[in-house]
């Protein structure tokens, strides 16, 4: 049955609880009901929307990182993913009058999906530059569609404004910003977040994502072992399209206005950026690094107004010293180092 | 040791080849790299390749893995023509080919890479909520092959550290973790310290013989190539210079050119 | 011993991925001597001319020419203390004419003018004459043996002191062969050193002075003048297997 | 299609495609030659453009000879570049050679944004055009190019980019320099072993490169204006071409330079909402069916 | 946490560089304070009012951002000359937003403001994409924002009921249909060529002109619309297209860095030869005119919302004297179209100020400041400057490249002014724009 789709049947309940018991599931417990109180408890309205800016990019980081860290495809093409998220909410709600938040996630979820089928199919054939180039290419074309508007869906360069969406057939979109985003929609993404991260923890650990890894580590061994391993690039575009794109569906709301710029290429940079700065060679590494990203520009934007030149450096630098480890990686082994220090002594 | 299965020879089992090669050619533009082997390999064989430089020999192994596409000829498989089929698809019918350096995972430990090509021959791979830490049945199958190579104490360890010898076997054990049928070996113990070569030798022959699989490997070393194999087909300059048994091929005149002559 | 010494190796180690691929190499060449380093494929030949030529990270041990320490300097300073150096997978650049192939090296070692290469040429020339037909042709057209010739003559054209000849003979038909080795000899007349790796007895029997046997990336046993290589027991147990 | 508009338009094809020649020429040959994939090589591009602005609106006291702002274009700026950038070769490039492509790509995006940023700070943030007195395509004016009126600076523009294409392929077949470039595209270590120091070829060799790159610029100047944006649509413009005609040959740019070029000026005068859709729609074909681009794998000249 | 701390130490470096100045408004207030001998406003806070920009630090429309904030600190320093807002509260601007970083950067920083409260207006902004993101946003935050310069009408069509905004600035309608205006009176023209940017302004013109032509019934024919992208650096293929075509008119929304660029192409290509005439609508004048030079064509009419050209009305209007003249003095060039703007913005402030607290008597909140500003009239070069709730309408003004001046630069400025009322340019109050222009009445008499 050399045709079969990723099976999602045997979902092991059991093991998940199991490993509960796991000490980091243990602090990741803590951070999510900390991270969950804290708007009610600061009632900062600022730092709830930066956080939950930051969260959106660290779900579309986290699935770049399948590409990039799990498969070893560098795409600069991801904003293709990322902005058909954004699109496809406020195209369903404006054209297809659909409100409902699960209903739009979902929709836009699938939508970066066919998405990533189609990119992924025509470049999963080619390697290195060449793939970076291509998804780059596809992607450059999907905004020039959107910006001419071409099809008329997309308003071109002006973008289009973005209702809030209502929950359960509960009306919450109406609420006032402030409330709609502290207390409801905040902790939407919130969700989102920490089930991309447990189901993603659970997928790169299961043999698909060990069929990644040994694409990623050794092609020609993996195909020898009888791995066909364009249909599993594919999966794995496909799979991360989706986790990218529902980053993008979440952070339409929270930005209210999309336009073109969403899918443009320096989109794909900063994604890129972004996973590159936490580190490609850790699961929480692009988590750490869209945080960074963020409150980096944010800092310097306030600082200077010569912020892209610290952004350009800051680039240069970890590429050259940190490589894929990243900040989180490097952080971990420089905790690694003095642990073994204080052993040594 | 060197007598070890010359007992059970072809003769004996008039069963259909594993594997067929007929007429099997390769060029590149005006060379003409395997011009016309046609070879026959059975289950319960281990059969040495030699020849020179130049001789054909890797690219003949190229030809029937699949990761060279056939000029002219066809080559069968377990009674199905499979000169067309896919390298993935020519694994999963049980050809499975090691290389000369060996292929692992680095970033991986031991222990996953075997249970990868566990998960992989099970075609397991599309499973997307299950653990593989939970996977018993992989693992008890990984930890079986681990024990049967002595790699039991490397398990937990990333492979980059490991020292070349180790590495080779670990290649030979994924290879093995696939249940080939047949298993094309492209110079199994090069790099291998002289008195290490004779152990990976030995391991592999054993498991070969136990789990009924036959052997092809491409080696240099004539004392691992009289000691080990049923059968010696010597290629030259692309074509069968010889297919005999290991004493009639050592012996012969045109083999024996081409062995002073260092290339084997 | 009276002299020095043109190229000396000391317990070099070197290893690539991980793998140890020369162990304690040490060899000596005198000047004018041709020696044969005779082993088989993946035995240390190619490393260790790679290592002499300043291409290997070297874990330890030396590299002398002439008298002077190579080993930490960068690989492009061999060819001014007189070191050629033509590998066996010829490694000419193919969409350049011959002439500027051969030009290459007397560009690196910078010592002469456009006459002075002309000079180099026609000694180059009266080596391997055959080479006058195609001096023009780009070398990427050329037949694999008229690429080696082009490949031994680049090496030449730096008049160095001392030659590395990877795999000379490698690849050639029968009656090529026999003109390559002329040229071999034209060299040895010349004064000029060679050390020849070889994985075929027979060949470095006939062009070498003496040689080290190298297997598993350690020399094995040294075979001095007086005895004929191809009858050295080391080298029958290792090429026959006995 | 009335010939006038034809010519017209081919004529306008042209001089882009004289632009893109400038612009991607060396972000070629140094991916060639040097195996360097810098995507800060456009920024080069818009540093020329904002210093030949500059200089010529610096200029108006001392000269207002055409031949003398024309000079200024063409050899000046590319020469201060070409110094600058072999400085920029020693220090901030040297480290990049020596990791992955993937990491090239970013690293030097990071370069991008710091050179834009460093344009920002010296020239400000605004647009700039050349003062009218100093600028040499309003005082060329026209010529007559089979019966129609082209401008003359632009011609100018167009001879400039056909010499340097010849200049560069006779430096190739010719010069010791050119001879030595080639053979390290083929083979890097082996050149090194016959004793040439790569290095400075390699500082020569990229300094050339981004010289032509800062040249146009340069030239692009007169008749446009200096923005910051300059730099990143030439990046992607510039990539498609080196794409499309291949990584590494010469050949390649100034085909695939004409081709874009053509493509834009005939795509806006009869398709002009697809203009850009072409270019990237055919920048993706040729990855997935001849990813090795129209004359890839010839090597530099051929 | 981390994130605040910044932003306060930073806001309090920008302090420290205007503390003289606060210092010597306090002694300065004091003084004044005995002027107004205790009347009946007592609820004036202490500190100044202050003041956050968004502008164009970077990118191409940062040429506009620069004037504007040279503008904003010549009048802030005039008003607070004169003891501040009602001669009371001084102004200062606290910060500067570049609008290069985006959006998404924007709302962030509007989202920070809002909650820490130290703020009491933002304003600005320049680009009408921007504009739609970032107003409503601060609307949400209930966080006033005096819009300046950008010109989509869709800001308060889309929007209806911000009660936190304010524009100053006129719709693009007034150029697009001044435009119209100027055509019905135009002979001989029968066909059109448009060329606008790729984004909303440029469609939104192209539409209203299209349409506007069609109401009032002239007989003409546009016979091509083009969209050049926003930032183009080479318009020859544009421009040989245009000349091909031979219109009797050319009509463009083109504007900044772009419209400077189109025309000096265009007169490369021969393009001012080839079209009788020209309209060129998109806020144009100093960087049109001061780059082109003795090369700009003269059979162009440049112009469109408002009278914000240098030499118009310059010596019948004292106050834009004066304003022409004080910044010449301070900045050496002439102020442009985003000086303008910044102009109109403060004059609204005050009069804001002024009207709220003759209303309530006591300073107002940053709801009753902008309610305040609503339904307002103030001074303006081209005369009153009206606004419709809060949004203003602006005449249009159109006219001609000229040498013959006596304004201090050495470029061509505009002359034979024409001059269009803001009632024949703008809808009436609460009717939507384009049922408004496909409704279009032709000018009687």
């Amino acid at each position: 049955m050399s045709t079969r789709l990723p099976t999602f049947e045997d979902v092991q309940i059991k093991e998940v609880k199991g490993a509960i018991l796991d000490k980091r599931l243990l602090t990741g417990g803590v951070l999510f009901v900390a991270l969950a109180l804290y708007p009610g408890l600061t009632m900062n309205a600022y730092h709830t929307r930066l956080l939950a800016w930051i969260m959106c990019f660290a779900i579309a980081a986290l699935g770049f990182n399948v590409v990039l860290g799990y498969t070893g495809l560098l795409s600069f093409g991801h904003a293709a993913f990322f902005g058909t998220g954004m699109y496809t909410v406020v195209i369903a709600m404006q054209s297809a009058g659909i409100t409902d938040l699960i209903v739009l996630l979902v929709l836009a979820t699938l939508m970066a999906g066919v998405v990533g089928a189609i990119i992924g199919a025509l470049s999963v054939k080619t390697h290195e530059i060449y793939f970076a180039l291509l998804t780059l290419a596809l992607a450059q074309l999907l905004y020039v569609l959107a910006a001419r508007d071409v099809g008329g869906l997309t308003r071109g360069t002006d973008g289009i404004a973005l209702n809030r969406p209502d929950f359960l057939g509960i009306p919450i979109g109406d609420a006032p910003a402030h409330i709609y985003l502290m207390g409801f929609y905040y902790h939407v993404i919130l969700v989102c977040l920490f089930a991309t991260i447990i189901v993603l923890w659970i997928v790169l650990r299961s043999p698909f994502g060990l069929t990644l890894k040994m694409i990623r580590e050794n092609e020609m061994r993996a195909e020898m072992s009888g791995v066909p391993i364009l249909r599993y690039r594919l999966y794995s575009m496909i799979l991360s399209a989706m986790i990218v794109g529902l980053g993008g569906a979440l952070y339409a709301v929270v930005v209210g206005h999309i336009t073109p710029e969403y899918l443009d290429w320096t989109m794909s940079g900063e994604i890129v950026f972004m996973t590159l700065l936490g580190g490609i060679g850790t699961f929480l590494g692009p988590v750490i690094g869209a945080g960074g990203f963020i409150l980096l520009q944010e800092v310097a934007l306030n600082f200077t107004t010569y912020w892209h030149f610290t952004m350009g450096l800051v680039l240069f630098v970890v590429v050259l010293t940190l490589r894929e480890k990243g900040i989180w990686g490097g952080a971990k082994a420089l905790v690694d180092r003095v642990n073994d220090r204080r052993d040594d002594s | 040791m060197s007598t070890k299965k010359t007992e059970s020879t072809k003769q004996d089992t008039p069963t259909e080849p594993i594997l067929r090669t007929e007429d099997v050619r390769k060029e590149f533009g005006n060379l003409v790299a395997v011009d016309g082997v046609s070879l026959e390999f059975y289950d319960d064989e281990i059969v040495g390749i030699i020849g020179p430089n130049g001789a054909g020999k890797t690219t003949y192994t190229n030809l029937i893995s699949g990761a060279l596409s056939l000029t002219g000829g066809r080559i069968v498989f377990d009674g199905d023509d499979i000169s067309d089929l896919r390298k993935y698809k020519r694994v999963r019918r049980g050809l499975v080919r090691s290389f000369q350096i060996p292929q692992i995972y680095d970033e991986l430990t031991v222990f996953e890479n075997v249970q990868s090509s566990v998960i992989s021959r099970n075609e397991k791979n599309n499973r997307l909520f299950t653990l593989t830490s939970r996977d018993t049945d992989s693992i008890d199958e990984t930890e079986r092959l681990l024990e049967m190579f002595n790699l039991e104490t490397h398990a937990d360890e990333h492979t980059e550290h490991l020292p070349h010898g180790v590495r080779k076997i670990l290649d030979v054990a994924m290879s093995f973790a696939l249940r080939p049928k047949l298993m094309v070996l492209d110079e199994p113990t090069s790099g291998v310290g002289s008195r290490e070569k004779n152990a990976v030798m030995e391991t592999i022959t054993d498991a070969a013989i136990d789990r009924n699989i036959g052997l092809i490997f491409i080696e240099h070393d004539m004392e691992l190539i009289r000691n080990y194999s049923d059968r010696i087909v010597a290629l030259h300059e692309g074509r069968v210079l010889a297919d005999d048994d290991p004493s009639t091929v050592m012996n012969s005149e045109e083999v024996n050119q081409f062995i002073l002559e260092g290339g084997v | 011993m009276s002299q020095q010494p043109l190229l000396e190796v000391d317990d070099l180690n070197v290893t690539i991925d991980r793998a140890t691929v020369l162990e304690d190499i040490s060899l000596t060449v005198k000047p004018g001597e041709t020696v044969a380093l005779i082993g088989r494929n993946g035995a240390g030949k190619t490393t260790t001319f790679r290592s002499v030529m300043g291409q290997t990270s070297i874990q330890g041990g030396s590299i002398r020419v002439n008298g002077t320490d190579l080993t930490d300097r960068p690989s492009r300073e061999r060819i001014r203390h007189g070191v050629g150096f033509a590998p066996e997978d010829r490694r000419l650049f193919t969409t350049l004419t011959v002439e500027d192939n051969l030009r290459m090296s007397t560009w690196g070692k910078g010592d002469v003018d456009e006459s002075g290469f002309r000079d180099r040429l026609d000694r180059a020339l009266e080596i391997y004459p055959e080479m006058e037909r195609f001096l023009d042709r780009p070398a990427g057209q050329l037949s694999g043996g008229q690429q080696k010739m082009v490949t031994v003559a680049r090496a030449l054209t730096s008049e160095p002191d001392i030659v590395l000849l990877d795999e000379p003979f490698e690849g050639l038909a029968p009656s090529v062969r026999e003109q390559f080795r002329e040229g071999v000899e034209r060299i040895k007349a010349l004064g000029i050193s060679i050390v020849v790796a070889e994985s075929n007895v027979r060949h470095a029997g006939e062009i070498a002075d003496r040689g080290y046997v190298i297997e598993r990336g350690q020399i094995v046993t040294e075979i001095d003048r007086d005895e004929p290589i191809v009858d050295n027991e080391e080298i029958k147990r290792i090429f026959e297997g006995g | 299609m009335p010939i006038e508009s034809l010519t017209v338009n081919a004529f306008n094809g042209l001089y882009f495609a004289a632009l893109l020649f400038f612009a991607s020429v060396g972000l070629t040959l140094v991916f060639g030659i040097l195996n360097l994939l810098n995507m800060a090589h456009a920024a080069f591009y818009g540093l020329g453009a904002y210093v030949a602005v500059w200089t010529l609106n610096n200029m108006g006291d001392v000269t207002t000879s055409t031949v003398a702002l024309l000079t200024v274009l063409v050899l000046v700026i590319p020469l201060v570049v070409f110094v600058l950038s072999a400085a920029l070769d020693k220090t901030v490039f040297a480290p990049l050679y020596e990791i992955e492509h993937v990491y090239q790509l970013l690293a030097t995006f990071g370069v991008i944004l710091m050179i834009d940023d460093i344009i920002k700070f010296i020239w400000g943030a605004s647009p700039i055009t050349v003062d009218g007195a100093t600028d040499p395509s309003r005082q060329l004016g026209t010529l007559d190019l089979l019966g129609v009126s082209v401008s003359a600076y632009r011609s100018f523009v167009i001879v400039i980019a056909i010499a340097c294409a010849v200049g560069l392929y006779l430096m190739f077949v010719k010069t010791k320099l050119g001879k030595i470039s080639q053979a390290m595209s083929e083979d890097y270590e082996m050149v090194q072993m016959l004793g040439i120091n790569v290095n400075r070829v390699r500082v020569l060799i990229f300094s050339i490169s981004v010289a032509i790159a800062a040249l146009g610029g340069a030239l692009f100047v007169p008749f446009a204006t200096a923005t910051p944006a300059v730099t990143l649509e030439y990046v992607l413009l510039s990539f498609a071409v080196i794409v499309i005609g291949g990584l590494g040959s010469l050949k390649g740019v100034i085909v695939a330079a004409l081709v874009i070029g053509m493509v834009r000026s005939f795509g806006i005068a009869y398709f002009p909402a697809l203009e850009l859709a072409i270019v990237f729609g055919l920048m993706a074909l040729v990855i997935i069916f001849k990813p090795e681009g129209l004359f890839g794998d010839e090597g530099v000249v051929e | 946490m981390n994130e605040r701390n910044t932003r306060i130490s930073r806001r309090h470096f920008l302090k420290g560089s205007a503390a003289v100045t606060t210092l010597g408004s306090l002694a300065g207030c004091a003084l004044l304070q005995e002027d107004f001998g205790g009347e009946e406003i007592d609820g004036i806070p202490d500190e100044p009012f202050r003041i956050v920009q968004v502008l164009f630090e970077s990118g191409p429309p940062a040429f506009y951002g620069e004037e504007a904030m040279n503008a904003s600190d010549m009048l802030v320093d005039q008003i607070n000359e004169d003891g501040g807002l009602i001669g009371e509260r001084e102004i200062e601007v606290v910060d500067r937003l570049d609008e290069d970083a985006g959006p998404d950067s924007l709302i962030s920083d509007v989202q920070a403001m809002a909650q820490e409260g130290e703020v009491d207006m933002l304003m600005g902004i320049i680009s009408s994409a921007h504009s739609l993101a970032v107003a409503p946003a601060a609307d949400d935050q209930q966080f006033p924002f005096l819009v300046t310069m950008p010109g989509t009408y869709q800001l308060f069509e889309e929007n209806p009921d911000m009660e936190y905004v304010v524009r100053t600035a006129g719709t693009n309608a007034a150029g697009a249909v001044g435009a119209v205006r100027m055509v019905e009176q135009m002979d001989d023209i029968e066909t059109v060529v448009t060329v606008d940017p790729d984004y909303a302004w440029g469609h939104d013109h192209q539409e209203m002109f299209e349409a506007g032509l069609e109401a009032v019934g002239v007989d003409v024919e546009i016979i091509e619309s083009r969209y050049p992208e926003l930032g183009e650096t080479d318009y020859s293929a544009h421009v040989s297209a245009i000349a091909d075509q031979e219109p009797d008119l050319l009509f463009s929304s083109l504007w900044g860095g772009d419209i400077a660029t189109f025309v000096s192409q265009g007169v490369d290509g021969g393009l001012f030869e080839a079209v009788d005439e020209s309209l060129l609508i998109g806020d144009t004048g100093a960087p049109l005119l001061n780059s082109l030079g003795d090369a700009m064509p003269e059979n162009v009419w440049l112009g469109g919302r408002g009278g914000y050209q240098p030499n118009y009305r310059y010596d019948e209007d004292e106050s834009h004297r004066e304003f022409v003249d004080e910044y010449y003095e301070r900045y050496d060039q002439l102020p442009g179209w985003g000086a303008y703007h910044e102009w109109m913005g403060f004059q609204a402030l005050q009069e804001g100020v002024e009207s709220a607290v003759s209303i309530i008597g006591d300073w107002p909140t940053g709801e009753q400041l902008m309610a305040a500003m609503n339904n307002i009239a103030f001074e303006a070069p081209h005369g009153q400057h009206t606004m419709y709730g809060p949004q203003a309408v602006a005449p249009a003004v159109f006219g001609r490249p000229t040498d013959d001046h006596d304004l201090p630069v050495d470029h061509p400025l505009l002359g034979e002014f024409e001059f269009i009322e803001a009632t024949e340019v703008n809808p009436p109050q609460d009717v939507l724009t384009m049922d408004w222009v496909d409704e279009l009445e032709p000018v009687t008499g």
